[in-house]
């Protein structure tokens, strides 16, 4: 149905979800200030404080390895990579071949284990608590993950989110099977967690004990913070995206490419809204999990997942 | 058949090696030089050899007859593709451990004398050398030789490492289970040998055409649990980590590296080559086995490996996860392989999938086990949580570490990622393709899989950021000091054969051509995986096939990298203030920094059903109750294997000999009794013949 | 003499030497028990004559004789000295009951004739019954040193199961060759020596019957 | 030649009795030595020039001696392991002396009855007339009786005793059995009788299968307990491990085998006369029983040398095992682990007594960090161990593969299942004593003086044939073997 994404636009996507990342969670943050009846910041607040960041000077920890310093580098790198597998304008598989879905969550994947890393390199309790539960979390969430893209990958007979997405298509809730809505509900279970929101992470506190992933973020500063922050926004920004390519249709197909984009663009920017809005809703409705609630919780995803792949492999 | 000089040449190499252990009866250091030299030397040839044969022209193998020891076996080379792959993974370690090793042993045991050098130098060649040739074996009797001398060998190196009652120990339980093994492969290879009248493979081979479907599934299971001894499969992994960390640590890496390998190589020779039946598939009882084994043994390694706290150990437990992830690719492959086009496809990538993860993990379970080498012969500690901010004392050897840690965490862009990458395809692939009860089967060892890589990452965040990372816990790890340069050298050769074979592993394929394309008589490789050039990997043979590009990729990374190193410098130099770590207004020491122990605890928790953990909290308060003046806590972790099966059986062995031995009697009545008796009952049951 | 003549000769000594051996086993004293074996041995070497006679072999004469001298006369009277030398309690003290014993005697003597009755032409060879006699009184002797305590019992015991082979090898057609007797017979003495040695000795270092030993065990 | 390499049918057993007979003359410890080492020396090179005749045309007899490939075996493995138990006593004779095991005076009666006992061993062999074969093995009970005491303690008596009156039994048995067949042979030739096996078994298919049957049984049980098959074995222990190390030596490693010669004797008759099964399946029992029976009391062992001593036990079993699986290949298996287990576990029971002599005692849980002490003696100990536990490159291996494969090809899977269940059991306790031995700290009471010429020389000289014989089987051994394997299997 849909041709090849030449690489220019592969590159021309990727950019874009950096750039849109800071928006969404500004637009979530927003949301969430509403559902409380708050005024909230701007959605554009995300951007100011990365400016901000990225023109203040440095402090660092006297302990650290020289390791430390391009930590933040390389998070960002490979969050904003994971972005070039996210097909935002339309489906179809790239031209160049980069990679699949598996490719991406081991993107998302190593900037989680450089982040932790960091997160012990300069000593002290808070990054290793921070570490130690973040990696407590991941493990649970990725198998999960795994299985619900399989669990439509069996169909499409590939990984590629590009042709996952137009396998996909226009196809509207009607279409969906039962497979679908069960895989769909246990990636909304996972959301949460792989975006680290409440219920399973809290991005609003830092010297809180019950935080993941800010708490590993302590020690970095000025323009390595702002990395590190660019990098959760993509992260983000790449995971509501990965169940848009899975679970969303696509825009209907109209021939002239400007207009193609400019549609495209538009159902991929209605499809993240609405993302957005349900992990507002969440966060803004449910309290913080205990550490050793949150299996459980997964537990969940895990059965929706698993039923899902069930019904289509049976 | 061509007799080949090359493998002489080896062999020479080899044997060179372990003469010059005579050398240390006048200096110990030239022994240890010449020995290493020599293994070295020998490394390499077997490297050219298996390269020579893997890329010459297909269906060539060399082959050599020796000269005939024993009257009722002729014992001969041949190295076909398969043996030859295996001699490349084996060729590709024992170069950095050769290079590794002398340096090690000076500043590892400084005060060794010229017997224990010899020993380790001798130990070092025969085990090496044992080990090529028993890949290159062209018959039972030269394999099970072999075999054998590779544990004989081995073991000496364990128990010769240190003269501690633990090391004994540790070696004890590993012979007795290698013995164990070689039992049941003894009963495999002679049954086959007595059927087919000589021992030469071809010739088992046609003996096992014959086969009926019972006794070639018996023989196989037998030969299966033989190698699974040696691979360290849950249940039968207890010796590996007790074994391995007692090796010197370039043994370690051969151990974990290679010599497991080298049962995956049994396994593939026999499940492939041996017994496979003329027509027609695998017995599918075969592959669902070894691949319930793998799963089992990749999760539970893993589980276990998270809560070790000696850095070998823990590495030795990754060993038996890795083995079980290559298995996954094994069993998928006996499940899938059909003699069409299809079948032969899968089964392609899902073998393709296990031998390159065979390679991987030789690389950086070696590089890693050469890191913990390193760190172990600065600071001769073991266990991390004496460890700390070595990072910073020895750069080198963290830099090394640390890539070894992503390459085993399966993440990209490392080799690690690609072999996964494969396996998880020919998963999905064989769930696609069966359907039913077995997909999913198929489907949910893809998800233990993924749960397998996250706990990896998670354990090497604490391997790594414990030993390497904040500060100091000890003087030893103070004043620990980078490795010597030959130790560098050793680790940097294993990390580029990482960064090669993840950066461009398209490149590799073509070595796996020969191997797939025997086993399967299919396609080869190459022809599956690169039919999209070698820059291209893709998981079935069309066009429109899921495809990864591990160049592309890495050069992204690398743009990317870039680009952000210069947003991250900003316009202006930003000025950098070196501050202690916030620990809420303290003066921080390496107390607060997070212990190993306490990384481990909430996984711990969750898993506590595996793990049994077992905690005591000793609290001695100054009379009062509410001061508590120090408390100290310890906890661990059983192994269920251990303790459920074998320490139970050896009790009960043990209990029923004492008491055998304590019942019995000395006097001379009872022995001329028992004369009597034998006689008596012999003449009833025998003596009455026919009337 | 004529052929049944004989076998009825051998079957009554075979019966008498059986009678002997239960004496042996039934005795309640040392010297109970080493005359009982001198009587066997006198019955072995009547034995000897008769058969020598019957089939006029001059090697079975010889064989009468030395089995006179030894086994008869001097084997007893080595046994008889060694007694008076440790001066020990002239009781024999069984291991287990005596009437044990006997039950045992019965089903092995009753064993060895059902063992010979499966056998077929070859019991033309072995005179008589002299097979069956033979094994019985083998294995009774063997029952005697396993069921007595003292050390002296055994030895007499092993003469009385020597007596049993004895009896079976000169009722086969021919007897033996004589060398072999002879040897045997030497070895017999030399194990004996030995055996009185290793007694003396024990009773002179620990003071303690040597078949009593039992330190060493498992 | 021919008639030369007959005369030595009657010189070989003299050598060792004029050598005793000598003995008897001197006091001097070295010149006692002298002649030990002499007389061993003539032995052995007679012994071979006997089988280069042999190899070249064919068995010799001389009247009741008869040398074929068969007993060939036997007397080499006797000539080698009197040769090195003959090195090995020097330095243990004067270390007995120095500390006192052993009077000054009574040396040469010691040495006397060692070549007293070697020459009954040496008739035993090649012994062709069936009543000599047992004159000899009684011979061999007493004169090893009395060294087995010989030290004189009353645990040294004790094994004596018990050793004289079990074996004594058991060989009276044998007699008995000697009797029935030879009666059998009476009956099948008519009048003439004869005990000369080589005549036997001319006639032999002509025997009366019953009789002979019983004959069989009564020498299985009887030569069997001489040879320490289980449950016949319970004396083997204790005389094993009480007498002087050098004749340890000899009774572990070859006069158990002289009695399992008698048994093949007798089984090639069996064999001819009530078809083959029945004497394999007989032998077959009692393997298993035996190597079933020694492994608990290897595991929880504290003897060094009753460890040892079983494991004698268990290596019968094995032997018995190879010729009740039959066929050539167990047959030729059962022969060359004759041959490997005599040496190995001379080695053995040498290092070991080495071991006892520096920490003086044979508590194995005394015995601690030999390899600080004496190197080398530790690392044959070591070496001897892992062969007997059957680990490649030693000879045990190849044997135990053979009969091994002899087994799988006859199909007996239950006892091969017990079988490897067992040897893999024993290798772990005999391992672990092993190890507990050598490796770890030396306890102070342990002697630390150089390690004596003598004993390595001899360990030496038995680890070089018992590595050689695991990496190869060279063409003559292979030679004698198989026509050996022809005799018994026929």
């Amino acid at each position: 149905m849909t041709g090849e994404r030449p690489f220019a636009l592969v590159l021309f996507e990727m950019s874009f979800l950096v750039l849109l990342g800071p928006l969404v969670t500004g637009g979530i943050q927003k949301i969430k200030a509403r559902l409380q009846f708050r005024q909230g910041a701007g959605v554009l607040q995300p951007y100011r404080d990365l400016a901000k960041l990225f023109r203040k000077g440095t402090v660092q920890a006297d302990t650290t390895s020289g390791l430390f310093h391009s930590i933040p580098v390389f998070v960002l790198a490979a969050t904003v990579a994971a972005g070039a597998l996210i097909p935002v304008f339309r489906g179809g598989p790239p031209v160049v071949p980069l990679g699949d879905a598996l490719l991406l969550l081991g993107l998302l994947a190593l900037a989680r284990f450089l982040t932790a890393v960091g997160a012990l390199d300069a000593g002290g309790a808070f990054g290793g608590m921070g570490a130690s539960r973040e990696m407590t979390v991941a493990p649970l969430v990725e198998p999960v993950l795994m299985m619900v893209v399989f669990s439509t990958a069996v169909v499409a007979g590939t990984t590629e989110l590009g042709t996952l997405a137009a396998h996909r298509g226009e196809s509207w809730l009607l279409a969906w099977r039962a497979a679908d809505l069960l895989g769909f509900a246990a990636m909304l279970v996972l959301l949460p967690a792989e975006t680290g929101r409440i219920p399973v992470d809290n991005p609003d506190t830092h010297l809180e004990l019950t935080m993941l992933h800010e708490g590993m973020l302590l020690e970095h500063s000025g323009p390595g913070l702002g990395c590190m922050m660019l990098a959760s926004h993509t992260r983000q920004v790449v995971t509501l995206g990965l169940v848009a390519a899975l679970f969303l249709p696509a825009a209907p197909m109209v021939a002239g490419s400007a207009l193609g984009l400019l549609l495209g663009g538009a159902a991929f920017a209605a499809k993240i809204l609405v993302l957005a809005l349900y992990l507002a809703l969440v966060e803004s409705s449910y309290a913080k999990l205990r550490l050793f609630r949150v299996p459980q919780y997964l537990a969940v995803g895990f059965v929706c997942a698993l039923t899902a792949l069930a019904l289509r492999i049976l | 058949m061509d007799v080949d000089p090359h493998l002489s040449l080896i062999a020479a190499c080899y044997g060179a090696g372990a003469l010059s252990s005579l050398l240390a009866r006048w200096s110990g250091r030239l022994a240890l030089g010449v020995g290493h030299f020599a293994a070295l030397a020998g490394a390499v040839a077997g490297l050219c050899v298996s390269l020579g044969v893997l890329l010459g022209p297909p269906g060539r193998a060399l082959t050599q007859t020796l000269p005939d020891l024993f009257p009722f076996a002729r014992l001969s080379l041949a190295v076909d593709g398969l043996s030859a792959y295996f001699l490349l993974v084996i060729s590709v370690v024992a170069i950095a451990a050769s290079v590794y090793g002398p340096a090690y042993l000076r500043a590892h045991s400084p005060d060794a004398g010229p017997a224990r050098q010899a020993t380790q130098v001798l130990g070092l060649n025969v085990f090496l050398g044992a080990m090529v040739f028993l890949c290159c074996a062209g018959d039972a009797l030269t394999f099970l030789l072999c075999w054998e001398g590779m544990t004989l060998a081995s073991y000496v190196l364990i128990v010769s490492d240190d003269r501690d009652g633990e090391n004994a120990r540790a070696g004890l339980l590993y012979m007795v289970m290698a013995h164990g093994g070689t039992a049941l492969l003894l009963v495999a290879f002679l049954a086959l040998t007595e059927r087919a009248g000589a021992f030469d493979f071809a010739s088992l081979r046609a003996a096992a055409g014959e086969l009926d479907g019972t006794t070639r599934g018996t023989l196989f299971f037998l030969a299966l649990g033989g190698f699974a001894t040696k691979a360290g499969v849950v249940p039968l992994h207890v010796w590996l980590p007790r074994a391995h960390p007692a090796a010197p640590s370039h043994i370690s890496a051969l151990m974990s590296g290679v010599m497991l390998k080298v049962a995956i190589y049994g396994i593939l020779r026999f499940a492939f080559d041996l017994l496979a039946p003329v027509a027609g598939p695998l017995p599918p009882a075969w592959g669902w086995t070894v691949l319930t084994l793998g799963t089992t043994s990749a999760v539970l390694g893993v589980l276990y490996a998270l809560q070790q706290h000696d850095l070998k150990r823990l590495l030795a437990f990754h060993s038996v996860e890795n083995i079980g992830i290559i298995l996954i690719g094994v069993g998928l492959a006996m499940i899938a392989w059909r003699r069409d086009e299809a079948g032969a496809a899968l089964a392609t990538v899902a073998l393709s999938a296990a031998l390159l993860h065979t390679v991987n993990h030789a690389a950086f379970k070696g590089l890693l086990f050469l890191g913990a080498g390193s760190v172990l012969c600065r600071t001769h500690l073991r266990n991390m949580e004496e460890l700390g901010g070595l990072a910073r004392r020895m750069p080198w050897t963290a830099g090394l570490f640390l890539l070894g840690a992503i390459a085993i965490s399966a993440l990209p862009p490392l080799n690690g990622f690609v072999s996964e990458w494969l396996t998880f395809q020919a998963l999905l692939g064989g769930a696609s393709r069966f359907r039913g009860p077995a997909g999913l089967g198929v489907v949910f060892s893809a998800a233990m899989l993924a749960l397998t890589g996250g706990l990896a990452a998670a354990c090497f965040v604490k391997a790594f950021g414990v030993t390497f990372l904040g500060r100091p816990r000890t003087p030893h790890a103070e004043q620990a000091t980078e490795a010597p340069p030959s130790m560098i050298a050793g680790m940097v050769w294993l990390g580029a054969v990482c960064v090669a074979l993840g950066v461009a592993p398209g490149y590799a394929m073509r070595l796996l051509d020969a191997p797939t394309a025997e086993l399967l008589h299919g396609p080869g490789a190459s022809a599956v995986l690169t039919a999209r050039g070698p820059l291209v990997l893709s998981a079935a043979a069309g066009a429109d096939a899921t495809a990864l590009s591990m160049p592309v990729l890495a050069a992204l990374l690398v743009a990317l990298a870039a680009m952000a190193w210069i947003v991250r410098r900003g316009w202006r130099r930003a000025p950098l203030r070196s501050v202690p770590t916030w620990t809420c207004g303290m003066s921080p020491t390496a107390r607060f920094d997070y212990t190993a122990t306490a990384f481990a605890k909430p996984l711990r928790l969750v898993f506590a059903v595996l793990y049994r953990p077992r905690r005591n909290v000793i609290r001695d308060s100054a009379g009062t109750p509410y001061v508590a003046q120090r408390i100290r806590y310890t906890g661990e972790v059983v192994d269920l294997a251990e303790t459920q099966i074998y320490q139970r059986v050896q009790n009960a062995i043990t209990a029923l000999s004492r008491t055998l031995r304590a019942r019995s009697t000395g006097r001379i009545h009872a022995y001329i009794a028992f004369v009597l008796a034998a006689l008596l009952v012999t003449l009833l049951i025998f003596g009455v013949g026919p009337r | 003499m004529n052929e049944a003549a004989v076998h009825a000769i051998i079957d009554d000594i075979g019966a008498l030497l059986l009678f002997s051996m239960i004496l042996i086993l039934a005795a309640d004293q040392i010297y109970r028990a080493i005359y009982a074996v001198a009587a066997q041995s006198l019955l072995i070497a009547v034995a000897a004559g008769v058969l020598a006679m019957a089939t006029g072999n001059a090697d079975l004469w010889v064989i009468a004789g030395v089995t006179l001298v030894v086994k008869a006369i001097l084997l007893p009277w080595v046994l008889h000295r060694v007694v008076q030398r440790m001066n020990v309690r002239r009781e024999v003290e069984p291991v287990i009951p005596v009437v044990t014993t006997l039950a045992f005697a019965v089903t092995i003597v009753v064993m060895s004739f059902h063992l010979s009755a499966s056998l077929g032409s070859v019991r033309q060879v072995i005179t008589g019954n002299a097979l069956p006699v033979g094994i019985a009184l083998t294995l009774l002797g063997v029952l005697v040193m396993a069921s007595r305590k003292k050390a002296l019992t055994q030895m007499v015991g092993l003469f009385a199961s020597e007596n049993g082979i004895f009896f079976t090898a000169m009722a086969v057609t021919k007897g033996m060759p004589l060398i072999i007797e002879i040897g045997v017979i030497l070895d017999v003495i030399l194990a004996a020596l030995v055996m009185a040695i290793l007694v003396l000795r024990v009773r002179s270092t620990v003071d303690a019957d040597i078949a009593d030993l039992d330190r060493l065990r498992g | 030649m021919v008639e030369m390499s007959e005369n030595l049918l009657w010189i070989l057993p003299l050598v060792p009795t004029v050598a005793a007979l000598l003995m008897l003359t001197v006091r001097d410890r070295r010149v006692l030595s002298a002649l030990d080492i002499g007389g061993s020396t003539v032995l052995v090179v007679l012994a071979f020039t006997l089988a280069g005749a042999v190899a070249a045309d064919g068995p010799r007899a001389l009247g009741v001696f008869r040398i074929d490939e068969l007993g060939l075996v036997f007397l080499l493995l006797l000539a080698v392991l009197t040769f090195a138990v003959s090195i090995y006593t020097v330095g243990w004779a004067r270390q007995a002396v120095a500390v006192g095991n052993m009077k000054a005076e009574s040396l040469r009666f010691y040495f006397a009855l060692v070549h007293a006992f070697v020459a009954t061993m040496v008739v035993t062999v090649l012994a062709d007339n069936l009543g000599v074969l047992w004159i000899a093995m009684e011979g061999t009970t007493i004169t090893s009786a009395v060294l087995v005491g010989f030290h004189g303690h009353h645990h040294g008596l004790e094994a004596a005793w018990k050793y004289i009156i079990v074996t004594t039994i058991g060989i009276s048995f044998g007699l008995f059995g000697t009797v029935l067949v030879y009666s059998a042979a009476a009956d099948a030739m008519g009048d003439a009788g004869t005990m000369s096996w080589s005549a036997i078994m001319q006639v032999a298919p002509a025997l009366d299968p019953g009789i002979v049957r019983i004959g069989f049984l009564f020498v299985m049980v009887g030569y069997g307990t001489k040879a320490g098959l289980a449950p016949m074995h319970l004396w083997l222990p204790d005389a094993h491990s009480q007498a002087p190390t050098p004749v340890s030596a000899l009774l572990s490693g070859i006069l158990i085998k002289c009695a399992l010669l008698g048994i093949m004797r007798f089984q090639t008759i069996a064999a001819a006369a009530c078809g083959p099964e029945f004497a394999t399946k007989v032998l077959l029992v009692f393997g298993i029983t035996s190597v079933v029976v020694a492994t608990p009391f290897i595991l929880a062992q504290r003897d060094v040398k009753r460890l040892l001593g079983y494991h004698s036990v268990e290596h019968v079993g094995i032997i018995a095992l190879g010729l009740g699986f039959g066929g050539s290949v167990g047959t030729y298996g059962a022969l060359l682990h004759v041959v490997n287990h005599g040496v190995t576990k001379a080695l053995a029971f040498f290092a070991a007594g080495a071991a006892i002599s520096r920490f003086d005692t044979r508590d194995m849980r005394a015995i601690r960090g030999l390899l600080a002490v004496a190197p080398i003696t530790a690392t044959l100990l070591m070496l001897a161990a892992l062969s007997l536990a059957g680990v490649p490159p030693f000879s045990i291996f190849v044997s135990e593969l053979l009969v091994l494969r002899a087994g799988i090809g006859g199909g007996h899977w239950v006892a091969l299942a017990l079988f490897l269940t067992m040897v893999v059991i024993i290798f772990a306790g005999l391992l672990h004593h092993a190890g507990a031995m050598v490796f770890g700290e030396p306890t102070a009471a342990a002697r630390r003086e150089p390690e004596a010429w003598s004993p390595l020389a001899a360990m030496l000289l038995l680890a070089v044939i018992m590595l050689v014989l695991g990496l190869t089987i060279p063409g003559r051994v292979d030679a004698l073997l198989r026509r050996a394997t022809e005799i018994v299997v026929g």
